[in-house]
């Protein structure tokens, strides 16, 4: 098969701009081939090198006393835990795959996030998700049509969630699902996994030692969603519906098989030098950014690579990105120590080629190189843009000032807040709002007790997990938060609430934050509103994460996510991790005694700016949303662990969507029995 | 009338299934076994004489529930 | 007394049934690889949960050609106790050892929630530390635990008090409301004829400590240690041991 | 030679899946379907010229593996 000529048309199609084009010649010294311009184009695409982001992901705090392994350098970031131990997490985004094909959507997301755990090292012990949709029911915005397909993609993402998680035996225990027009036709699905290592048993993903044999661990190479990660840059518009790649296909059974035989090869001291699992960009992804950290080179010949289907060309094979795939860098000598533990456990481990000490990426079919550039150059020189921002109009105080009663630009232009005519109502109709209603339909579909270490299970605040370390225990919490229309009236103060509010979640657990990971999912870049709402909301993130002290460890972004109506509400998710010193501080949300006395702490919210009052009932998304302080945050959080420690307090829930009302009912409805509670206003 | 419909996974995508039936098929001795595909078997009654109006309704039911046509294919056999 | 835990290709309750048993129950226990037919003079053979060979086909239909299979078969053959945990109690009625099938759940979804159990059959190696009709909390977490035989093997199940529990209310009454899956009888867990064999698609690991909820599930493993220990003081029973013939007086 | 092996849940068991996509195909319209039952459908490739030899092992195996016959029965078909 002969390889196309480059031509400009070619070029485009790949989503390359002239300029960049340009940098590739200058950096081969010559015209890249048909392979080299797809591997270029691939890596260089906003899915893996964040080429429009990065400027801003660089305002976000990384150091800390407790980060063992800093954002950006691996995987997954590593935080320390005390004793010798410490946990690595992520979350990260599979949400164009998952408009496609649902059900392999999310599941390969889960598969792509666990894989990022255990490659650094870790024991996978728990996962995350944070899911938005369109509105399930028919209403002024959505059609019947629109909703039941809304249903469907529901549906199979949670059922993909379900099959991922349970096959392989890593508990769901907690989570988000929010239902907005915005999400209509472009789901956020965001998975996060969290792992426990020893401090000796950090990994990590560099490719050094000239000579050392490269292998390839796992599932063998097909045509799946082949160039995902380019694609995941398009926009979902009606024409990228018609060029589906073959989407990819999750087989959790071979990636348990893949965890065990890892672990266990890590086990052995000094056998393996880098791992990398292959996520988006295959291949490519993998070979050339582990001989970059390495500071090495890399060569391998495609011949050796395991293939599902016959006739790939080399082009096929560097970007193909099947699932549940490791790269693992052995020590020279250790070949038939990885070859018997991968036999062990039904896996084939093939030596498809060796590090080298001139720093470039060589891949060879039958013998001829078919790419060879600069691996370092390939991995880390993408080009980085600045973008054009200006002001979002649904914004309203943009430098995030105290709620006013100025007038508002709602969507839907009416001014004045309604009177209550009944509240008991109001109150029956927030609460069976999908958005708030109970996701017990949902979380009783994830094995959430697999691992035996789930001590509050899902529907709490925060998520509380007993992680066995060694002869001794310790209690993580865990909640993953954002709230999409604050973040669409105010994107500043919406990204620092988001970040308070996961704090909040893990301080009413009985838990003091420790670090966060972020999935920015966002819309088009290019368009200058976008890139205002993405800046302002890692500046807030930012701020909140040094105030808090919770440094940012990794993450993820997710642009493109319009559909054919618009981009949809900014949505940066924050994932908070925290630790519960002692088992009896682990407190939860549900009322425990008759008789016990109820306080509200932080004094009473103004306003409904933002509230899904508002939202729910009246349609309205308008502000301005809720005065913030960070002191006063603070100083509230600090009380309720402070209570909790000294025993004062038996039940703690954070005041969040539906503001007291929901909160109050749900303190009562989330025990074992029902309890009830007088309330003086 | 009889409706029979077979839906398997298309040729490219891949079939842990299949490859795990087929390891222990060879385990209980018949190593000549290649190639095994595994997909859902559905036959039903459909009342109604007019053979060509039924195929037609029964294909698009095919394509918007039995089967998930960006991983799956399907054949359809109908018989009086 | 030492405990023998089986590992296949998939199985994901192994590492829970093995800290439960060292760490709660502190007895010593070890894992069994699938691929080798040896039990390392085990006296208890756990068959845990998890998606033995990814479920594929059918659950543990592939598993149970698995080598160490048939060590277990002779080992329960010969009396010794064997408990299968869901995706296990899929394997012994695969492989045999015990009679009936499990379908798919009638929601057609995964289960994972806690359920209440009313225990049968207190005289079994397994339930010696319940009583007759205690009602015990244990987790559930299945997509095919709908348990069915044809109605003669029900008979033979009623006839000779193999079935060990049911699912109830949290009062102990049978209601349809209360099975989680449809299965028939509300049948939660069954032992073989001689009771050396138990199956159930609950988790008692997952019930073993307090503060995951429920420790009713411990009690199990203790009554496993307890009927050893008697047995022990005699001989090791030969031939299958008939639960209901426990000599008592030897407590 | 091609075998194909279609496994179907038998007659006395409960098929809550059949009567699940049979209420779904109601909905999209065609009411006319009746007793719907879902199996698993295999298919393989199989070296070898002996159909008679071939056509007893594999037997055996849909026996012991591929169909559980306290709940499934099975139809198999070989051709060169």
């Amino acid at each position: 098969m002969t390889e196309p000529p480059i031509s400009k048309e070619l070029v485009q199609k790949h989503g390359l701009t002239d300029e960049e084009y340009r940098q590739i010649e200058s950096i081969l010294g010559r015209q890249p081939n048909f392979t080299e311009l797809g591997i270029f184009s691939v890596m260089w695409s906003e899915h893996c090198s964040y080429k429009n982001s990065k400027p801003e992901l660089k305002k976000f705090p990384t150091s800390g006393v407790g980060i063992l392994v800093k954002a950006g350098d691996e995987n997954a970031g590593v935080v320390d835990i005390g004793d010798g131990w410490a946990v690595a997490f992520k979350i990260e985004s599979h949400n164009h795959p998952s408009a496609i094909e649902p059900f392999q959507g999310a599941a390969t997301g889960v598969g792509g996030i666990i894989r990022d755990i255990f490659t650094m090292g870790a024991r996978p012990v728990f996962l995350l998700n944070s899911l938005r949709f369109g509105p399930l029911t028919e209403n002024k915005s959505t059609s019947a049509v629109v909703a039941g397909n809304n249903r469907k993609l529901l549906k199979g993402v949670v059922a993909g969630i379900a099959h991922y998680g349970n096959c392989i035996g890593i508990p769901t225990i907690g989570g988000e699902v929010y239902f907005d027009e915005s999400y209509t036709g472009n789901p956020l699905v965001n998975a996060f996994c969290l792992g426990v290592l020893r401090h000796d048993q950090i990994r990590k993903g560099k490719a050094s030692g000239s000579g050392n044999p490269v292998f390839y661990v796992g599932a063998a190479t097909g045509r799946d969603g082949l160039a995902g990660a380019a694609f995941a840059s398009r926009e979902l518009s009606e024409e990228s519906r018609e060029d589906r790649p073959a989407v990819q296909v999750g087989d959790p059974f071979m990636e348990k098989l893949l965890l065990e035989a890892c672990l266990e090869l890590f086990e052995q001291a000094d056998a393996v030098v880098g791992v990398q699992d292959m996520g988006a960009a295959g291949l490519t992804c993998s070979t050339c950014e582990t001989a970059s950290r390495g500071g090495a080179g890399i060569e391998i010949e495609l011949d050796n690579v395991p293939q599902r289907e016959s006739g790939m060309t080399p082009y096929e094979t560097m970007l193909s990105e099947s699932q549940e795939r490791m790269l693992i860098i052995a020590r020279k000598g250790k070949e038939k120590l990885v070859r018997d533990i991968f036999e062990k456990w039904d896996l084939h481990a093939a030596e498809i080629g060796r590090v080298t000490d001139d720093g470039l990426m060589r891949v060879k079919k039958s013998g001829r190189v078919v790419a060879e550039i600069p691996a370092a150059q390939l991995a880390n020189d993408a080009p980085v843009y600045h973008r054009e921002a200006r002001p979002h109009p649904a914004a309203i105080d943009t430098r995030g000032t105290t709620a006013d009663t100025r007038g508002t630009t709602a969507r839907n232009g009416s001014h004045e807040f309604p009177n209550f005519k009944n509240d008991r109502e109001a109150l029956l109709n927030l609460l069976a709002s999908p958005t708030i209603a109970s996701k017990n339909w949902i979380y009783r579909q994830y094995d959430h007790q697999v691992r035996t270490g789930t001590v509050v299970l899902p529907g709490s605040d925060a998520a509380v997990f007993r992680v066995r370390c060694g002869e001794t225990e310790k209690y993580l919490a865990a909640s993953a938060d954002c709230n999409g229309t604050h973040c669409y009236l105010n994107p500043r103060q919406g990204a620092k609430m988001a970040v308070a509010e996961a704090a909040r979640n893990l301080a009413c657990s009985g838990a003091r934050p420790l670090a966060v990971s972020d999935n920015l999912n966002f819309g088009n870049p290019y368009k200058p509103e976008n890139f205002w709402q993405l800046r302002e909301c890692v500046e807030g993130l930012a701020e909140a994460c040094r105030f808090f002290n919770t440094p940012v460890t990794g993450g993820n972004v997710s642009l493109y996510n319009e559909s054919p109506e618009g981009a949809i509400d900014p949505t940066p998710v924050v994932a908070m991790v925290g630790l519960i010193e002692k088992k009896e501080w682990i407190t939860t949300q549900a009322f425990k005694k008759a008789g016990d006395l109820i306080y509200r702490v932080g004094g009473a919210g103004k306003g409904l700016g933002g509230s899904r009052y508002l939202k729910e009932l009246l349609g309205e998304k308008r502000g301005p949303l809720p005065e913030f302080d960070f002191e006063k945050e603070l100083m509230v959080q600090e009380a309720v662990r402070q209570g909790i420690q000294s025993g004062w307090i038996r039940s703690a829930h954070d005041c969040s969507e539906g503001g007291l009302a929901v909160t109050l009912a749900e303190c009562c409805i989330s025990g074992r029995e029902g309890i009830g509670a007088t309330i003086d206003l | 009338m009889k409706a029979r419909i077979i839906v398997t996974p298309k040729k490219t995508v891949l079939d842990p299934q299949g490859k795990a039936v087929e390891q222990a098929i060879h385990h209980l001795g018949m190593e000549c076994v290649k190639n095994t595909r595994i997909g859902k078997f559905i036959e039903m009654d459909i009342e109604g004489e007019n053979l060509d109006l039924t195929r037609k309704k029964l294909d698009q039911v095919c394509k918007d529930l039995l089967s998930n046509p960006v991983i799956e294919d399907y054949r359809l056999e109908l018989e009086k | 007394m030492k405990f023998g835990i089986l590992q296949f290709p998939g199985s994901n309750c192994d590492q829970d049934c093995f800290y439960a048993i060292r760490n709660v129950l502190k007895e010593e226990v070890v894992y069994l690889w699938h691929k080798e037919a040896d039990l390392q003079e085990a006296d208890v053979v756990v068959v845990p949960g998890g998606f033995s060979y990814g479920d594929y086909l059918r659950c543990g239909a592939i598993a149970r050609f698995s080598p160490v299979m048939g060590e277990v078969k002779k080992f329960a053959a010969s009396g010794g106790l064997v408990l299968g945990i869901c995706n296990g109690f899929q394997i012994l009625t695969e492989a045999g050892l015990l009679p009936g099938a499990l379908l798919r759940n009638r929601s057609l979804k995964f289960i994972c929630r806690e359920v209440c159990l009313r225990v049968e059959h207190p005289l079994t190696p397994f339930t010696l530390h319940y009583h007759k009709g205690e009602v015990i909390r244990i987790p559930i977490a299945h997509g095919e635990g709908n348990y069915f035989a044809e109605p003669d093997v029900i008979a033979e199940l009623k006839k000779n008090r193999q079935i060990v529990f049911k699912y109830t209310d949290a009062e102990g009454r049978e209601t349809p409301e209360a099975n989680p899956n449809g299965a028939m009888e509300n049948i939660a867990g069954i032992c073989n004829k001689a009771g050396n064999v138990l199956g159930m698609m609950p988790h008692p690991e997952r019930a073993s400590e307090s503060i995951l909820g429920s420790a009713d599930g411990l009690k199990m493993f203790q009554s496993v240690v307890y009927w050893l220990k008697i047995n022990r003081a005699g001989q090791t029973p030969s031939a299958p041991v008939r639960s209901a013939e426990i000599n008592l007086a030897a407590v």
